[in-house]
């Protein structure tokens, strides 16, 4: 029963009492018990990892008409193991006049900077690896190595199209980062707290009521920020070949791609536990830990599949249209939401709760209207620049 | 000795050696990458020191946009960092005994500092350090003139950047 | 527990460092990198004197994140001036700078 | 400090795994490394020049620009934090730093230095 309620304490504990009773000092018991814990958590990520090929590859044909991978196993489930072994047992090439070190550094950092974010990921009440307290601040600096990781395997590679790919990716990396980071802020006023598992308790009202646009802007700078279509700059499969990957093959190749299916699935879970009530789903986060899990997971996914949605529904957008989309659009927009956001947190603290949550949605709504209707004036306006007012065409005639 | 002092001990060599090669190597994109190991040291020391704000901040502020940045202005001034002449200037022996004398004289006056053996008091069980920051930062009393000028301070850097390098004049 | 002075006399090490780096370097990137150093040295003498001293008092913090803003301005506007002087001279070699000099 | 023990195992666990992935291809695959092979990659054509290519300036502006908006938006992070307890006052002052910061975007912007030119 205990086991049942609180896995984590009672797992650690029998270990605790195993490992003390070889005559490990509580000190060391105790970090081996977290780097097992860690490890298995890692582990658990990366066969999920795994399966999120299969899935990634079954989503993209039914989107495309196609039946995708069947053959190897029931629904060609056995279809990534199959690649696994390929990646391992293919030859790794490193292109001569390569930076060696920092070329095979590169992928490494990539899966870690991935890989690290779980450390904050409040999977159930009682689960989390660690309750920082600047959790917001956390996810930033994780994709900042991630940033890194890509600046670093497009120079090594001394490949021109791996260091364009690389600027690009990193142009827009960087770029987006902005918004991102002031929506971060939203549910960090709201929750009183950067830690994930006080936002999660705090959300007795999912924050995606009180900030829907919050949870938009937040949606494309993470696709951003993943680097996925429309935002997939670096690949640019038909400019640039494949990217800041270029040169990578083998299992180094694989390191970058079961990086970016993993970040994928990861900001789902950060999109869950910031606007979408994390672990909760009415109470049943309380019956047992193990249902709180299936939660989360299940919201986890349900983002993963938004991401795939729009990846493999909206073209690539050409870079300097994506950058003025970033700075002239969506950071004013941001930064003006959350002035809001602020302002309204200040006049509605001491109304009742259903005039605070009516407040926020509404000026949300608001604020979201007034920036269509200033973009597409703007548009209209540049688009008269172009080709004329439409009634001298008319005359023309 | 404690497990604190040999992380502190790892952490700090661990940084003075990439500290270390910050300054002597000759390809800057590699003193670039070893100044990003520099800093996550130094963000990791942080850790250690229990400011927690601090080292996510300087791996985001510091990693994840000055070395950016860094990497960037090396790619743009190509020309010299594959110039595979010498990367010190003829005076370097000097500056190299000027920072000698230097951390030994801060070492010298460190000596005779009766604080220097000083242990830390254990932090007080509930104290959240970024939300007194936020109160320090925006109270009228404390720190609210600082956090404004520091505002119009980053904002005059990104005039005045934006005006020098980019100066329509100067071609492009 | 590890006592201040480890962590002055590591701080006064980098310091050090960033002072030879700037004073020793040809490239005038380079000599910013030292000055990170230096910048970086003051920041962990600042966290440690908080740590150190009374914990309620943010002094030291505060300053530390000024010190970011500061740092953060002066690579900005540094390394803009090292990219227009290269388009200018065609050259970051800190020495061949001389135009005000004669 | 204890939670960052916790943070610091996720960073060493997170590099054995990628490690531990490269180093099983690297026992595993077969090395037969020559010239062709390793020759750098660009659609079947040969490399003309050097890879170290002259960049557009406009990247840097963007990493420019991004720096001071990092830095000045981890600033708002304690703000954020004590809003809450916080009065009108301190929504006021969040709002004229944003302002300030915005006021940098529009002088950019005016300045025609977010253009793709």
């Amino acid at each position: 029963m205990s086991f049942w309620n609180d896995p984590l304490k009672v797992a650690a504990d029998w270990l605790l009492g195993v490992f003390t009773g070889w005559g490990m000092p509580e000190m060391a018991a105790n970090i081996l018990i977290g780097f097992l814990g860690v490890l298995l958590l890692i582990t658990v990520l990366m066969v999920l990892d795994i399966f999120l090929v299969w899935i990634e590859r079954k989503v993209v044909a039914r989107f495309q008409d196609r039946l995708g991978p069947n053959r190897v196993g029931p629904f060609g489930l056995i279809q990534p193991f199959a690649d696994i072994i390929k990646l391992i047992i293919k030859e790794d090439t490193t292109p001569g006049g390569a930076d060696k070190v920092v070329y095979n550094i590169a992928p490494m950092l990539s899966m870690m900077s991935v890989l690290i974010l779980w450390a904050i990921v409040p999977l159930a009440p009682t689960i989390l690896g660690v309750d920082l307290n600047i959790g917001a601040l956390y996810l930033i600096a994780a994709g900042a190595i991630g940033t890194l990781s890509i600046i670093m395997a497009g120079w090594s590679s001394n490949n021109k199209f791996a260091l364009i790919g690389a600027f690009r990716q990193v142009a827009v990396m960087v770029s987006f980062e902005v918004p991102m980071l002031t929506m971060l802020l939203i549910p960090t006023i709201f929750a009183g707290s950067m830690g994930m598992s006080t936002i999660i308790e705090k959300q007795d009202v999912w924050y995606v009521f009180l900030a829907p646009l919050a949870a938009v802007i937040f949606l494309i700078a993470a696709i951003a920020e993943l680097g996925r279509a429309p935002f997939d700059m670096a690949e640019g499969e038909s400019e640039l070949v494949s990217g800041f990957n270029i040169e990578y093959s083998g299992m180094k190749f694989g390191m970058f791609y079961a990086g970016e299916l993993l970040h994928a699935f990861t900001f789902g879970g950060f999109l869950a536990i910031l606007f979408f009530g994390g672990y909760r789903f009415f109470g049943l986060e309380q019956v047992s830990p193990f249902l709180a899990i299936a939660v989360i997971v299940f919201k986890a996914f349900i983002g993963y599949w938004i991401i795939m949605w729009v990846k493999y529904t909206l073209l690539r957008i050409r870079i300097d249209h994506m950058l003025a989309f970033n700075w002239k659009f969506l950071t004013p927009l941001a930064f003006s939401l959350l002035m809001v956001v602020a302002l309204m947190n200040a006049l509605l603290a001491n109304a009742p709760i259903w005039l605070y949550i009516s407040g926020m949605f509404l000026s949300n709504v608001a604020v979201a209207w007034a920036a269509l209707e200033i973009a597409r004036s703007v548009s209209r306006r540049e688009r008269e620049k172009v080709e004329g007012p439409k009634q001298v065409v008319e005359v023309g005639h | 000795m404690t497990g604190e002092q040999i992380v502190f001990l790892v952490v700090a060599l661990f940084t003075l050696g990439s500290g270390f090669m910050v300054v002597t190597t000759r390809n800057l994109v590699h003193a670039a990458l070893w100044l990003v190991s520099t800093l996550f040291g130094v963000a990791v020391t942080y850790a250690v020191l229990d400011a927690a704000f601090l080292a996510v901040v300087q791996v985001v502020v510091y990693i994840g946009a000055i070395a950016i940045l860094f990497i960037f202005a090396v790619m743009l001034t190509r020309k010299d960092v594959r110039d595979q002449g010498p990367q010190m200037n003829k005076n370097w022996w000097f500056g190299a005994l000027l920072a000698v004398m230097t951390f030994g004289g801060l070492y010298f006056l460190l000596q005779g500092w009766s604080g220097l053996s000083k242990t830390a008091a254990a932090i007080p069980a509930g104290f959240d350090a970024v939300a007194e920051l936020g109160n320090e930062l925006v109270s009228p009393a404390a720190y609210v003139l600082p956090f404004e000028v520091a505002s119009v301070l980053l904002v005059a850097a990104l005039v005045g950047a934006v005006y020098v390098a980019f100066n329509p004049r100067s071609g492009k | 527990m590890v006592p201040l002075s480890w962590y002055l006399i590591f701080a006064a090490a980098l310091f050090s460092l960033g002072l030879f780096g700037v004073l020793s370097r040809r490239n005038a990137v380079a000599i910013l990198l030292g000055i990170e150093l230096m910048l970086n040295a003051v920041n962990i003498n600042l966290a440690a004197f908080w740590r150190y001293g009374n914990v309620m008092d943010m002094a030291g913090q505060v300053f530390a994140i000024i010190v970011f803003a500061v740092a953060a301005a002066e690579v900005s506007v540094g390394l803009a001036l090292v990219i227009s002087v290269y388009r200018r001279r065609n050259t970051v070699v800190a020495d061949e700078i001389d135009m005000m000099k004669w | 400090m204890s939670q960052w023990i916790y943070v610091g195992l996720f960073f060493i666990v997170g590099l054995i795994i990628p490690i531990g992935a490269i180093g099983a291809a690297w026992i595993l695959a077969p090395k037969r490394p020559n010239p062709i092979k390793q020759t750098t990659y660009e659609c079947g054509i040969e490399t003309v020049g050097d890879s170290w290519v002259q960049f557009k300036a406009q990247y840097y502006i963007f990493a420019l620009v991004f720096l001071v908006f990092d830095v000045e938006t981890v600033f708002l992070f304690p703000w954020a934090v004590k809003l809450g307890q916080l009065g009108l006052f301190a929504v006021v002052e969040g709002i004229i730093f944003i302002l300030i910061l915005v006021a940098g975007l529009v002088y950019t912007w005016r300045k025609g230095m977010l253009e793709w030119a």
